[in-house]
């Protein structure tokens, strides 16, 4: 009748699923293609051009849409790796542990001056940087912290003694409380590479 | 004609650019406006008869009590001299850019606004999303599996610890003490020397060896061993004496 | 190396292109699909299958995605969202920002011989055609405006480069940023600069 070739008709069709944010039915596609279209055999057409492809035109109730190919739903799942920085209260703990270890948490707070909390020691056990050492053979045989291989592997460590003493620290400007990131990572690693 | 290059269709064109003066985005789009009357290419477009077209206009208006932003007045009086320069012969003797430099720049400035508009239409002009072509009207969710990487640098595990083992003598501001020489400095090493004071001698003559490379090193060693010599005077160990302003520093150890 | 056969490897674009109405990053790309994947030949291969369709694979820089073929606009009329309509100054500050980027507020100015209106600004900002590019190393530290993806996705363009009439306007030196010649109240302004 119009003379619009039935590929140009499933052009359109194409086109109008796509775009759509609802399920279109034949009735709704008939009125939007031009006079004399046939809208259901060109929708025939291009579900057998999309078999077998990443989408498919599925039929939901009596409107059709373009849907992801069952087989392929996992594609759909994203995994969002986060990066954190630890807490200041987190950092401040693993510290201790590993220049004190094995220390107990009531020496932890001593030296820290405040509690620790113990969501900061399970998120320290939980990233496997700490675990439990040997109790302590005092009264009431506390639990020691010490750090573990995992630990001096993420900080680049062969053991826990090669961590720079306080005289070293300040000798690397760590002790001046300023911000100059680039100076004192450069400092640090100066120190680190004299003590090898 | 020299005296009235307008015909009577750009005069009028003119008149009807007075109402409308509030429609102009500045006189740039004013100039850009009348150099279309000259129908040439805006390369070789005549900067004078623009001047004059641009003046002509501002004093219609005036005339006319329009009142004009001050922007236009400004663009009115840099046209005039503009003008006068480009009519009276070049003077060997002036400094800055001749006027046909200045002509040619305002013919730029207009050929690139007018590029500029051209640019804008055809961008609008583009098939443009939303209008004419179409995303996906039908989004499928992402999950989202949400995994956090806790960090940590061992940077920052020795600057906690720091922290902490320095609690005490935490200095909360630490000057960049590189090119700083204190008083104290000066006092121990002044002090060590006081055995070698004889006569009357410079107290530049002194100052520690390195210092006096840098003009910041210079006045602060300077500085400190100032401070150190009259603080050494006061405890009675040495003598001072300056001739006159800005003159030699002597010090002497006294007897 | 993982044996996915490449018409496998481009079903899973095709789903995760069409699932997603804003451009999906080669990179986003490589991340979702399966080790070994090859996004780029996919991509190559779907934009093939796609051309002369209803809708078609087009690039925004590096990202990717599906949008309907512009010849068949007609057919959404009724989907069009009405944006709110650019002013004269908003429509010449974008195509200003677009063929000057990165450009200081005070070029635009100088360009088009008027100030900027904050809210010419805000309104291409807020559309997200626009965003804050470096500061620019000069006196005063001037930030810059760029074209964002956005705009190149709105006015369906692959890059910068591809702006209508861009060499022609470069060759022509219109792009050219041309100080105007030193000259009275500039230069006045120069001496002064120069006895700080």
């Amino acid at each position: 009748m119009t003379g619009i070739p039935i590929a140009e008709q499933e052009r359109m069709v194409e086109a109008v699923l796509f775009a759509s944010a609802e399920p279109v039915s034949v009735a709704e596609l008939a009125a939007r293609l031009p006079e004399g279209a046939d809208a259901a055999q060109a929708l025939a057409n291009l579900r057998k051009h999309y078999e077998g492809r990443g989408v498919r035109l599925v039929r939901v109730q009596d409107r059709w849409a373009f849907r992801t190919a069952p087989d392929l739903g996992f594609l759909m799942q994203r995994d969002v790796v986060e990066t954190r920085k630890l807490s200041r209260a987190g950092i401040e703990t693993l510290a201790i542990v590993a220049y004190h270890q094995p220390v107990t948490r009531a020496e932890i707070e001593e030296i820290r001056g405040v509690a620790v909390s113990r969501g900061t020691l399970d998120q320290l056990l939980e990233l496997e940087w700490i675990r439990l050492g040997r109790r302590r053979m005092t009264p009431g045989r506390p639990a020691t912290f010490v750090v573990t291989e995992q630990f001096l592997d993420h900080f680049g460590l062969e053991s826990a003694r090669d961590l720079p003493g306080v005289k070293e620290l300040r000798e690397a400007g760590l002790l001046d409380n300023r911000p100059a990131p680039a100076m004192m990572d450069s400092a640090a690693d100066e120190s680190q590479q004299g003590e090898d | 004609m020299q005296n009235d290059p307008l015909s009577v269709s750009d005069r009028l064109a003119n008149e009807s650019l007075i109402v409308d003066v509030e429609g102009f985005e500045g006189p740039l789009d004013l100039l850009l406006m009348l150099s279309r009357t000259q129908k040439v290419d805006l390369r070789r477009i005549s900067v004078l008869q623009l001047a004059e077209q641009y003046l002509a206009f501002v004093e219609r208006a005036k005339g006319l009590r329009i009142e004009l932003a001050a922007d236009y007045l400004v663009m009115a009086a840099w046209l005039a001299y503009l003008k006068s320069r480009l009519l009276l012969p070049p003077d060997p003797a002036e400094q800055g850019p001749s006027a046909e430099e200045l002509a040619t720049h305002l013919a730029w400035q207009l050929e690139r606004l007018q590029a500029m508009r051209e640019a804008a239409a055809q961008l609008m002009a583009r098939d443009q999303k939303g209008r004419d072509f179409f995303a996906r009207g039908q989004e499928e969710e992402v999950t989202q599996h949400r995994r956090t990487n806790w960090s940590a640098s061992l940077i920052d595990l020795m600057r906690a610890y720091a922290r902490l083992r320095t609690k005490d003598e935490f200095r909360p501001f630490v000057m960049d003490r590189q090119n700083v020489f204190t008083m104290e400095q000066a006092l121990d090493r002044m002090r060590d020397m006081l055995g070698f004071f004889g006569e009357w001698g410079d107290l530049a003559d002194w100052l520690p060896p390195g210092w006096d490379t840098h003009p910041m090193r210079r006045r602060s060693v300077t500085a400190a061993h100032f401070s150190a010599v009259l603080e050494m005077a006061k405890r009675g160990q040495i003598d001072l004496r300056q001739g006159g302003t800005f003159a030699p520093i002597l010090i002497r150890r006294r007897a």
